[in-house]
């Protein structure tokens, strides 16, 4: 059986302060963008800002999305700092 | 049309594509912003700036549909720069085509407020103490929200 | 800066010189005004001009004082043609520079909306059936009064 | 002694509907630019406009001004339609 797997990837602070760019992790059912912050952020050191005090956005699959939006096999979710372009 | 480049732009050229670029046009409003510091840190020298490829030319594309389905928008141009700039650089240009001013006005503004808030870029600024990343500021969130609230004009 | 000029002008040269105006710049916002048939008349092919000579002037200077009073102006720069004009020409420039984005696109459509209803300025359609004087548009005034009720922003 | 008179302009529609551009009016006391628009008027023909049912717009000096507005000796009035640039 192949291995079901998604692409994680960090931008600008986030990529820095954990020092990558990114990573590909297994899918699992049911699970959120939220569920892959939380198991991120029990990684310990600089990836428990993931759940800190500043927020964190959130793209799948090169849209904006939400804690509660479900990601799956396959998918690109980006974990950001808030944009600050223009 | 949107473009996302580290190379500088001539604003003055892409204003005479778009006054060149459709019949009926009767207001054709620009926006360039600049690179200027932040007001948070001493002896800004310029800023990097860091984007998402991919997605960031999909926002864009979004804000520019928003802004034809609330306004009269016979073409807009966008150009954002990435990677390192010095002050006084220009960094984006938002240019907008339209049969009236108000709506000229009303969608390069959107989309300039908007490419703050929605569009995936984040900017660095380089000083003599180093670097650091600019946070968000409230009061652009509060401009991109404003939009939300406003009710197509016409 | 102010021109009232049957020349020309052009807008990227004008864009370029307000962005080498000065220090501490971040924001340029221009709009452009191009001749198009009112939709009142069929056949348009142009435009006559008249304006009043010193008076123009003296209002453009009140309104460019105006501006600067309510928002953040780092320098502004308007043109206003006269005389004969066909379709597509450009008729009005109005730029202005800011240290902000929103007191940029504020100053500059101000200009704009005021130029309308309190500069002294009157169009002629030229079309196949003759010469016609354009009807001052409600709309045009309502925008301009709307200025008068908006607090400054910042 | 010498007359007080005052400078009168038209423009646009009204300048070409007057066949006026310019007129070179007695200045009396304690007149009214309101005063001179009914003086004019009472010429009849296409002068009867200045009191109709269109507009007219008030400049002294090459300022804004309003019927009410005093006039005097030495003083240009401009009286034109609504104002259509930009």
């Amino acid at each position: 059986m192949t291995e079901q797997t998604l692409t994680v990837r960090f931008f600008a602070r986030l990529r820095e302060e954990l020092d990558t760019e990114q990573l590909t992790l297994p899918a699992t059912k049911n699970q959120t963008a939220g569920d892959l912050l939380a198991a991120l952020a029990r990684r310990g050191g600089p990836w428990a800002q993931l759940q800190g005090s500043q927020p964190v956005m959130i793209a799948i699959n090169q849209a904006m999305a939400k804690p509660g939006s479900a990601v799956k096999t396959g998918d690109e979710v980006a974990f950001f700092p808030p944009v600050t372009g223009g | 049309m949107i473009s996302v480049q580290t190379e500088d732009f001539d604003a003055g050229a892409e204003y005479t594509a778009l006054r060149d670029s459709g019949a009926g046009t009767g207001a054709i409003a620009t926006f360039t912003g600049l690179v200027r510091d932040s007001g948070d840190t001493q002896g800004v020298s310029g800023l990097f700036l860091e984007h998402y490829p991919g997605m960031t030319e999909q926002v864009i594309a979004g804000l520019i549909e928003e802004a034809s389905r609330r306004w009269d928008v016979r073409k807009a141009r966008v150009i954002h720069r990435v990677g390192r700039l010095l002050l006084q650089e220009q960094i984006v240009f938002v240019g907008v085509c339209s049969g009236h001013r108000g709506d000229a006005f009303a969608a390069c503004e959107f989309i300039m407020d908007a490419l703050k808030t929605s569009a995936p870029f984040w900017k660095k600024e380089l000083s003599e103490d180093g670097e650091h990343w600019v946070e968000q500021k409230a009061s652009d969130v509060a401009r991109g929200e404003a939009w939300d609230k406003q009710p197509p004009q016409n």
